[in-house]
């Protein structure tokens, strides 16, 4: 087993799919339905391949796994290296299981450019499990800016009224933050000599570059975040994107970032990190505050998500840089189970659009008496998203507060308001569209969640329970990795109050 | 003043380039001219090269000139013959019709 | 010395002069006309410099070949004189500007040349009592220098080419030779046999 | 047999075979029939194809010839490779369009035969002399070439700018070679080097220094770099497509490479002082390459601001002045070639009815009319927006680093900026071929050449970073050798 | 036993919640009831085995969440309190669930009602019997989302489903405090255990904990967070507002969650944590002070409502404030002795009340009630029973616990001690009254409903009333049994470690030696009121209206429940609102996309028309341009060259 270099058959098996679905010939529906048959088991297969990635997984160590390297480019010492820590080995499952669910969210939902359509998710998967998985900085640039295109494409062709302002808006705002983080790639290239991020990691940068290099992947990671005030594309992208478009980039994409931060920010730039902590705290404690009270005001159900996606992102953040192992291990919770459920929502809503063909809360009331089964569904997801507890959403929220509590009571003191205000746009929501008398037309005629969309939703259900109820299995492989960023953070800290205590 | 140095001549040739350079972007009338203007260059840069081939006591200036106007006289035969299929077509001479392609 | 100084300022004077003319003269013949002053003028300080036979390169080639070129196209767009349209002078005040700060900083540079033994080139002039200018040049133009020599020999037929590309119009109903048709001709086309019934003429 | 030839005959064989090929072809277009004359665009392909293969054959590291005014090295060597194959490919686009557009004249390919000729010789270039011929050969072709559809006004006109404009240039250039040559009494490279290197530490004489000014403005003109670009968007809407095509790639590469040669050669004492100049160039051409093509229409004008951006990335790597930067120039212009001309066969095959467009809005829609040539534009875009991992990225990457490593930091952030602003024109692009509604589409046909250059280049730039090393290790040599001599 | 008497609950909510359409309504019914009953029966033994027998124990089931320090595991804890809540838990839970198959008949959705109670019993058995803060907070949360779920259960109507979200949110603003204080619990004892906390307690009392900037005495600022939630779920002043809307759910949902059990989580969590209270007294001060405020002021906003079941509902409130300032004195038996007899009589008169309500075909408006005693007289009589317990007249329970509390606050000889035990008295008075203006208005009087109701005025069936006689006799002899274990000589061995009071704070042993007129004077007042109603309900009916014309300031100040909603309304969600739509529009819109993407876009676009601009296609132009360029570069090098 171990003798398979299994990283690279997952990230390149998606690949084989395409491959195969650009050689299907045929008519119509049923090339179409090949097409879609085809996505569908290569990106299952996947799934099924990375997780082999967790059984195998050794949770006894804070070292890379399942590692494979290669020269790629010996000119400059750039490596194929990749592998897997307890950070980043959920990021990869969590883009391979949700990557079958797309498919099949979007089986009936595309009609036009079928093939083009699956090409794009899975060669979206690639970049995606690959970025989680590469442990070169270019390697990981690559796929990181790779993301990009399928995405634009998504957005774009397959997109609503407004698709092409959003999906402009989305290429450009994240291109343009992360050619800054190239430009701090190089850098360190020229100090350590090196693109390996295992070495790196090891690799102390003086401190004046280190704030500069820190700005610089901020610039990209905060927009992929995204952070106050860069959020801004994302309600566009999110809105306008096709349903499965919205729960990729609702579910991975976002955590490009915040992996990003977790990945380099921090244990490259350390002292950076503690310096510029208060920075994060104050955007992240305006995004939760902000986007909740923006997220108040939305008449559109999936500009509601995307806001409240922001919201959600503001505590990993927090939890990121609050820097001990429960905020830390928390904010990879709260990402994993943000994974699923911004995206169950926004299959949610998926779910209605495909019938009424519209996202205004305004056009919806009393499914539950048509859709028993969707209420459910809609309501488990709408508890975990609140941070009930007994859902994953509890234990990731928990955690960060809990953590960031040690680190600065004002920051765990405005950020929890965002759980009162969380509350109130996704019950206000809830309530709009779910509940009250059935009067509109449009919705007299309205069906429950077909076998499909229940083979969609299942999983994620059982996902939000597994998690909120015992989190243990996913924790487990979490603490030797995160208790090694957090003693390296730590010390960071250390230093610098030294460093401030002898300035004084 | 009497002594006629290499500054002398580089002045002249200073000159006569300027004003080949004027000629271009002055002259809206006819094409023509800016080819004048061009060979007015051309001289320019032929006394140079001899005043300092002279001066620095080396033929390689003035090799440097016998190619250059080799060269000034095919550019000349070439860009006149630009200058008459142009013509041709547009039927005006004047340096302010050449803007068809613009922005 | 004198003389040559006189002769110096007079040429020059004369060439600047003519320069002005050419870009500023409203008729272009009298443009072609003054920068054939001009290049007389110049040939003349190619000769104060003593490179005569530069001198009568610019005098033969120049004046006899392209300038004469230049006038006749002129004659053959057959130009109406055109007057000078309006925003003439509306970018004559910066353009002068950023022009004669150019020149002037040429002329500074100019001054600022200072002969150095390091300099001496790789072809020094001969002795012009020994050999003249001509044979100077000859001595390593064709040696030396084949390689360019060569090459502006391919610049000219380029030229040639291209003046004869864009310029040679082949209409119809004129008859003239067509080195092409005639080497492909072939015997068969060329040579018809006919039998000749004896006595009923051709 | 060849080796009793002379051996400086033998070490510019390349540049002589090429000569001795066009003038034979020459003779051959003359004292043929009309209609048999479509061969010779062929025999020329197959000449450049025989020279391409003479270059490496012929490689000597660093050996002069002609008296020094003849170089043969890796850098030269790299780059002819690159001319050649630019060459040899545009001109076999241009075979359907010559014979489709009624203006198929045997003159072109020789032309651009001897268009090539001169280029060989710029980057064998040892002396200002040789420079100075190789060029002028070059662009006289090429004045010509642009203009040679003579009964359209748009053609003419854009050889007339392009040769008036490119007049300047060369007088410009002339000039500061005569400051040089008149400031160090010398025109061959390597003791131009020797003698600046000589001052070491004293500032340079002021008279060098404009030289170097003049030299690189008339330089600059032919890579079109700002402020010296202005004919690029012009020339290249007018003149016909498959001559855009060539004037986008060949002439481009030989003038970097001269430009090259130059800076790090002769006038390497002197980078405190180009560098300067070489910012400001690069800067200036980024920003405007960025923002101009933003609103254009026509798609080979919009191609010119991108060749001018292009042209401001390639001096970021120029500018840092390093082995890595030179080498960073020279995978980028490779990289430039298959994209470009990738995205002029894709120019090429916009007919619509019967007709060439040069619209970008006649793309619309035709992901889903033309997917082949629309996958294609779209890789070329994604790729010359550099987005990974298409090659473009690789090339932006490479001057980047180098730049990164000269400590260049303003001018690297400028430019991964710009590139953001150009990446936005670029996509639209992108967008107008998918997300925008159908119309007719495209005429299917199109010349099976074309299509397989189009299909061979995508694949290039697509799947290059799957085995970067070879090119990447080609250019370090060829790099190398120029800081060898 | 232990897990089955919690689980089962859980058990039926799955059974029911998922299989209810194949089960049907009478199969739901039986299901729930069934695996209720067998869960109340199982709280009877545990009681015994725990407090009697003193077999405390916590029960591990599985771990939750392990992160650094933080080790927390689902279990079971069981110890007197424990053992209480259970038994108080599930037999109120089995009663409302029995009295709702009655209730519910005819609805639609039976099966989801009936697993939504079984879920709520089950979180909020959850809740008392954990062993650490989190898996109470599990259960805190989980019976608020029962709660949601239960008020909103009638999605059909708005107000419904207002009323469900309000609680909700204020719910999750107690849960702001309560998490708070969760966590800075765990910042100062590096746990969560319960066990763990209470050990090290008495160690941390006096250690300051840097809070919001600010130095404080550690326990009293997590004991106030605490209490915050506990104000949250127990609607004390400030956060009670969601609790008379709450009566927009189905009757037994109110008596079962907000009367008899969820309310009382916060009076729970405080007797759970008492440990920890004991060593802030400060924090206990003001657990007194709100409590007897909220006691007083629920109490006046009681006796001008027309709403049958607001008006249980601000007695609710009221009471509840009792037992929180019983709490405040140190008192927590007493404080969960009262719970468990107001579990008793509060449901009693919540269940009676949905008799009424049921006889008058729904009609909640007091207003349109009346004369309807003799149609009625088992409901009427549990009314009395219901409100003679509530009034603490003797020897029903409400005495024994309510006089206790009273004496206590008194014999705690503080300053809110006084102050809680003088309000208390007055809304004992005032609670009397409004018990007896509301059976007055309901049963007494002339008929002021419609015809037709009245017509279909009927005794509710078997399945209604049994339930009620059941705790009709909770009512009547609960405080008789208990007082000797929870307040009394046996408490010390009833309690054992459960709850900790400190030597100092004897409050309760003090009350058994209170003077005479201090327990007397509930009493006392409770009379007073009673005649008081008689006299205003019954024998002088204009002089309520008179009184109120008298006093109009008063009587709208109390009709509009002391103008919180408004205020709140005016103070948070209006201005929330507002701000919302601001920052949406102007924030995001104008100001982050106008400057940032938008901005930077039109920027970007207006600059390339200039630069497209520039090539004016003019050859004199381009010749200029690189004039320009060529001109600039050497001057710029003369200048470096001078300067």
């Amino acid at each position: 087993m171990h003798d398979w270099p299994l990283l690279s058959l997952i990230i390149f098996l998606p690949l084989v799919g395409v491959g195969f679905i650009l050689l299907i010939r045929g008519e119509g529906e049923t090339q179409n339905r090949n097409i879609r048959n085809v996505a569908l088991w290569t990106s299952l297969a996947t799934f099924v391949l990375s997780t082999l990635l967790w059984t195998n997984f050794d949770s006894s160590t804070a070292a890379f796994q399942f590692e494979e390297k290669l020269p790629w480019i010996s000119a400059f010492d750039i490596y194929y290296h990749l592998g897997v820590d307890g950070i980043s080995v959920f990021f990869v499952l969590l883009s391979t299981l949700l990557t079958p669910i797309c498919v099949l969210a979007s089986w009936e939902a595309i009609q036009k450019h079928v093939r083009e359509y699956m090409i794009a998710f899975l060669v979206l998967e690639t970049f995606m499990v690959g970025m989680f998985c590469a442990l070169d900085f270019i390697l990981f640039y690559v796929f990181f800016e790779g993301v990009l295109i399928p995405m634009f494409l998504i957005i774009g062709i397959w997109g609503g009224p407004r698709r092409i302002y959003a999906a402009f808006k989305f290429f450009l705002y994240t291109l343009a933050g992360s050619v800054l983080m190239l430009l701090a790639i190089l850098t360190i290239f020229f100090y350590a000599d090196t693109f390996d991020i295992p070495t790196l990691m090891t690799t102390r940068l003086p401190l004046e570059m280190q704030y500069w290099l820190w700005l610089a992947f901020m610039a990209s990671f905060a927009v992929k975040v995204p952070m106050w005030p860069v959020h801004t594309w994302l309600p566009d992208a999110h809105v306008e994107a096709p349903t499965a478009g919205s729960v990729i980039l609702a579910g991975v994409l976002l955590k490009m970032g915040a992996y990003g931060f977790l990945r380099f920010s921090i244990p490259l730039l350390p002292e950076a990190s503690v310096y510029f902590t208060p920075l994060i705290y104050s955007l992240s404690i305006i995004a939760i505050i902000y986007t909740s009270l923006v997220a108040l005001a939305q008449t559109d159900m999936k500009k509601l998500i995307a806001y409240s996606s922001v919201a959600h992102m503001g505590f990993v953040t927090i939890g990121i840089f609050a820097g001990n192992t429960q905020s830390v291990e928390g904010a990879i919770v709260v990402m994993l189970s943000h994974g699923f459920v911004s995206a169950a929502l926004f299959l949610c809503v998926g779910v209605v659009y495909d019938r009424i063909h519209s996202r205004e809360i305004s056009d919806y009331g009393g499914l539950v008496h048509r859709m028993p089964l969707y209420a459910f569904v809609f309501m488990v997801f709408m508890m975990a998203s609140v941070g009930l507890p007994g859902t994953s959403g509890f234990v990731g929220e928990f955690l960060v507060l809990l953590g960031v509590f040690q680190a600065n009571t004002w920051v765990a003191f405005l950020a929890a308001t965002g759980i009162i205000l969380g509350a109130a746009y996704m019950l206000w929501m809830y309530r709009r569209v779910i509940f009250g008398e059935l009067t509109k037309d449009t919705l007299k005629r309205i069906l429950d969640l077909s076998p499909r969309e229940i083979l969609v939703f299942a999983p994620l259900i059982l996902l939000v329970f597994w998690m909120g109820i015992y989190p243990e299995p996913f924790l487990d492989v979490l603490h030797e990795s995160v208790g090694q960023l957090v003693e390296r953070y730590e010390l960071a800290r250390i230093a610098s109050e030294n460093l401030a205590l002898a300035g004084h | 003043m009497l002594t006629i140095g290499l500054g002398h001549y580089l002045t002249v040739a200073a000159i006569l380039f300027t004003l080949g350079i004027f000629g271009i972007f002055l002259n809206r009338k006819n094409v023509i001219v800016i080819l004048m203007s061009i060979e007015l260059m051309l001289l320019a840069v032929n006394i140079n090269l001899v005043a300092f081939s002279m001066h620095l006591q080396d033929m390689v200036g003035q090799i440097f000139t016998m190619f250059v106007l080799t060269v000034a006289a095919a550019e000349a035969a070439v860009g006149l013959a630009i200058i008459v299929v142009y013509v041709r077509n547009r039927g005006s001479i004047a340096v302010e019709d050449v803007n068809l392609m613009k922005g | 010395m004198l003389l040559q100084a006189l002769a110096f300022y007079a040429f020059a004077a004369i060439a600047v002069a003519a320069g002005v003319m050419v870009i500023s003269a409203r008729n272009p013949v009298h443009s072609v006309l003054f920068l054939i002053l001009a290049f007389f003028n110049a040939a003349g300080l190619f000769v104060l410099l003593g490179a005569e036979f530069l001198a009568m390169i610019l005098v033969v080639v120049y004046v006899g070949a392209i300038a004469v070129l230049f006038l006749f196209v002129v004659m053959m767009l057959d130009i109406n004189f055109v007057e000078l349209r309006q925003g003439f002078l509306q970018y004559l005040p910066i353009g002068a500007l950023i022009g004669l700060m150019l020149l002037a900083e040429l002329i500074l540079v100019g001054g600022t040349w200072a002969f150095s033994p390091e300099m001496s080139g790789a072809m020094p002039v001969p002795d012009l009592a020994g050999r003249t200018n001509t044979e100077a040049i000859g001595d390593i133009l064709y040696t030396h220098y084949i390689y360019l020599f060569q090459t502006a020999g391919l610049v000219l037929l380029v030229a040639m080419i291209g003046a004869i590309v864009l310029t040679l119009r082949v209409r119809p109903g004129v008859r003239k030779q067509r080195p092409s048709d005639q080497v492909a001709r072939t015997r068969e086309e060329a040579v018809a046999i006919r039998k000749v019934s004896p006595g009923g003429g051709v | 047999m060849l080796a009793n030839l002379h051996p400086d005959l033998f070490l510019a064989l390349p540049e002589i075979f090429l000569a001795l090929a066009a003038m034979a072809l020459l003779m051959v277009g003359v004292y043929q029939k009309e209609e048999a004359r479509g061969g010779i665009l062929l025999a020329a392909v197959l000449a450049i194809v025989v020279t391409l293969l003479l270059v490496p054959y012929r490689m000597g590291d660093g050996a002069t010839a002609f008296g020094g005014l003849y170089i043969s090295d890796g850098f030269s060597a790299f780059l002819k490779i690159l001319v050649l194959l630019g060459t040899a490919l545009t001109l076999v686009m241009a075979h359907a369009y010559n014979e489709r557009e009624g203006f198929a004249r045997f003159e072109y390919p020789i032309l651009i035969l001897f268009a090539a000729v001169g280029m060989l010789m710029m980057l064998s270039a040892n002396d200002l002399l040789s420079l100075y011929m190789g060029l002028e050969l070059q662009s006289l072709s090429l004045y010509v070439v642009a203009s040679i559809r003579r009964d359209s006004l748009r053609a003419t006109e854009a050889g007339l700018k392009y040769f008036v404009l490119g007049a300047l240039a060369s007088g410009m250039l002339l000039y500061g070679a005569s400051m040089i040559y008149g400031f160090t009494g010398t025109t061959n490279f390597d003791s131009l080097a020797a003698q600046l290197i000589d001052m070491n530490g004293s500032p340079p004489p002021i008279g060098i220094v404009v030289g170097i000014v003049f030299l690189l403005a008339g330089l600059a003109f032919k890579v079109s770099a700002v402020p010296f670009h202005m004919w690029t968007p012009d020339v290249y809407e007018g003149a016909p497509t498959p001559v855009t095509a060539f004037l986008s790639v060949a002439p481009k590469i030989a003038a970097i490479g001269l430009l090259l040669r130059v800076l790090m050669g002769p006038f390497e004492a002197l980078i405190v002082q180009w560098q300067q100049i070489i910012i400001v160039v690069s800067i200036a051409s980024m920003v405007l390459g960025a923002l101009a093509a933003i609103n254009q229409t026509n798609i080979k004008r919009l191609m010119a601001y991108s060749a001018i951006g292009h042209i401001g990335y390639a001096f970021v790597g120029l500018a840092a002045g390093s082995e890595a930067g030179i080498r960073g120039v020279l995978v980028y212009m490779a990289i430039y070639l298959f994209m470009n001309v990738g995205t002029f066969c894709c120019i090429l095959c916009m007919r619509r009815k019967g007709r060439m467009t040069e619209e970008i809005a006649d793309l619309a829609g035709i992901g889903k009319t033309n997917p082949v040539i629309a996958l294609a534009m779209a890789i070329f875009m994604f790729s010359m927006a550099g987005i990974p991992p298409l090659a473009g990225f690789f090339g932006k990457l490479y001057v980047f680093l180098a730049a990164i490593d000269a400590e260049l930091y303003a001018l690297a952030i400028i430019g991964v900026l710009t590139s953001v602003v150009g990446a936005y024109y670029y996509l639209r692009i992108v967008r107008v071929m998918y997300f925008e509604e159908a119309e007719d589409g495209l005429d299917r046909a199109v010349g099976r050449e074309v299509l397989f250059i189009l299909g061979s280049t995508a694949a290039v730039t697509l799947l290059f970073f799957a085995y970067p090393g070879p090119l990447l290790d080609v250019a370090a040599v060829a790099a190398s050798a120029l800081f060898a001599g | 036993m232990y897990t089955a008497a919690i689980f089962l609950p859980l058990l039926s909510a799955i059974l029911v919640g998922f299989f209810g359409r194949w089960l049907g309504d009478r199969g739901s019914q039986l299901v729930a009831c069934g695996l209720m009953f067998v869960a109340a029966v199982l709280a009877v033994p545990i009681l015994n085995d725990v407090a009697l027998e003193g077999h405390g124990q916590v029960i591990r089931i599985f771990s939750w969440i392990e992160s650094g320090a933080l080790d927390i595991a689902w279990s079971l804890k069981f110890d007197t309190l424990t053992a209480v809540m259970v038994l108080v838990v599930n037999v109120v839970s089995l009663v409302v669930h029995v009295y709702s198959v009655g209730y519910m008949h005819g609805d639609p959705s039976v099966p989801r009602f009936m697993a939504y109670l079984s879920l709520f019993t089950f979180f909020m058995l959850m809740l008392v019997s954990a062993n650490d803060l989190v898996q109470l907070y599990f259960g805190w949360e989980g019976v608020g989302l029962a709660s949601y779920l239960l008020i909103g259960f009638w999605y059909d109507k708005p107000s419904a489903n207002a009323a469900a979200i309000k609680a909700f949110l204020v719910n999750r603003v107690g849960d702001f405090g309560f998490g708070l204080g969760i966590f800075g619990i765990f910042f100062l004892f590096d746990s969560v255990l319960l066990d763990a906390i209470f050990a090290s307690a008495p160690d941390k009392a006096g250690t300051t904990l840097h809070f919001l900037g600010l130095d404080l005495d550690a326990l009293t600022v997590l004991c106030l967070l605490l209490f915050v939630g506990a104000m949250g779920k127990s609607a004390q002043l400030g956060l009670h507002t969601w609790l008379p809307d709450a009566m927009e759910g189905p009757t037994p949902v109110s008596a079962l969650i907000h009367a008899a059990t969820m309310v009382t989580a916060g009076v729970f969590m405080v007797a759970r944590l008492s440990p920890v209270f004991e060593y802030a007294p400060i924090a206990l001060n003001v657990v007194a002070i709100v409590g007897a405020t909220t006691a007083f002021f629920a109490a006046t906003v009681g006796l001008v409502q027309n709403d049958i079941k607001r008006v249980i509902a601000y007695s609710t409130c009221s009471q509840l404030g009792y037992m929180f300032f019983a709490a405040g004195v140190s008192a927590y038996a007493a404080s969960i002795f009262h719970l468990m007899t107001h579990a008793f009589f509060k449901a009693l008169l919540f269940l009676a009340a949905g008799s009424v309500i049921h006889a008058f075909s729904g009609e909640q408006d007091m207003r349109k009630m009346g004369g309807v005693w003799k149609k009625v007289p088992l409901t009427y009589t549990l009314m009395w029973i219901g409100s003679l317990a509530l009034a603490g007249v003797p020897f029903f329970a409400g005495y024994y616990s309510k006089d206790m509390i009273l004496e206590s606050a008194y014999a705690a000889h503080t300053l809110p001690g006084q102050y809680a035990f003088w309000l208390g008295i007055g809304a004992a008075a005032l609670t009397a009254f409004y018990s007896w203006r509301l059976i007055l208005m309901t049963f007494h009087g002339k008929p002021r409903a419609d015809a037709d109701v009245m017509a279909h005025v009927h005794e509710s069936p078997k399945i209604m009333t049994l339930p009620l006689i059941v705790l009709a006799l909770g009512a009547i002899f609960a405080g008789y049994i208990g007082y000797e274990f929870f307040v009394g000589h046996g408490m010390e061995a009833f309690w054992r470690d459960a709850i900790l009071v400190l030597p100092s704070h004897s409050a309760i042993q003090d009350a058994h030696h209170v003077p005479a007129w201090v327990k007397q004077l509930p009493i006392a007042m409770g009379v007073i009121g009673i005649a008081l109603a008689y006299l205003f309900y019954l024998f002088a009916p204009k002089l309520p209206g008179l009184l109120a014309g008298r006093v109009d300031g008063l009587y709208r100040f109390l009709l509009n429940k002391w103008y919180f909603d408004e205020l709140y309304d005016r103070l948070f969600v209006n201005p929330a609102k507002w701000l919302a739509h601001g920052l949406w529009k102007q924030g995001d819109g104008a100001l982050i996309d106008g400057v940032g993407p938008d901005g930077v876009a039109a920027a970007t676009r207006d600059l390339a028309r200039r630069a497209s601009r520039l090539q004016s296609g003019y050859v004199y132009h381009y010749a200029f341009a690189m004039l320009i360029g060529v001109a600039g570069l050497i001057t710029w090098f003369f200048i470096g060259e001078m300067g």
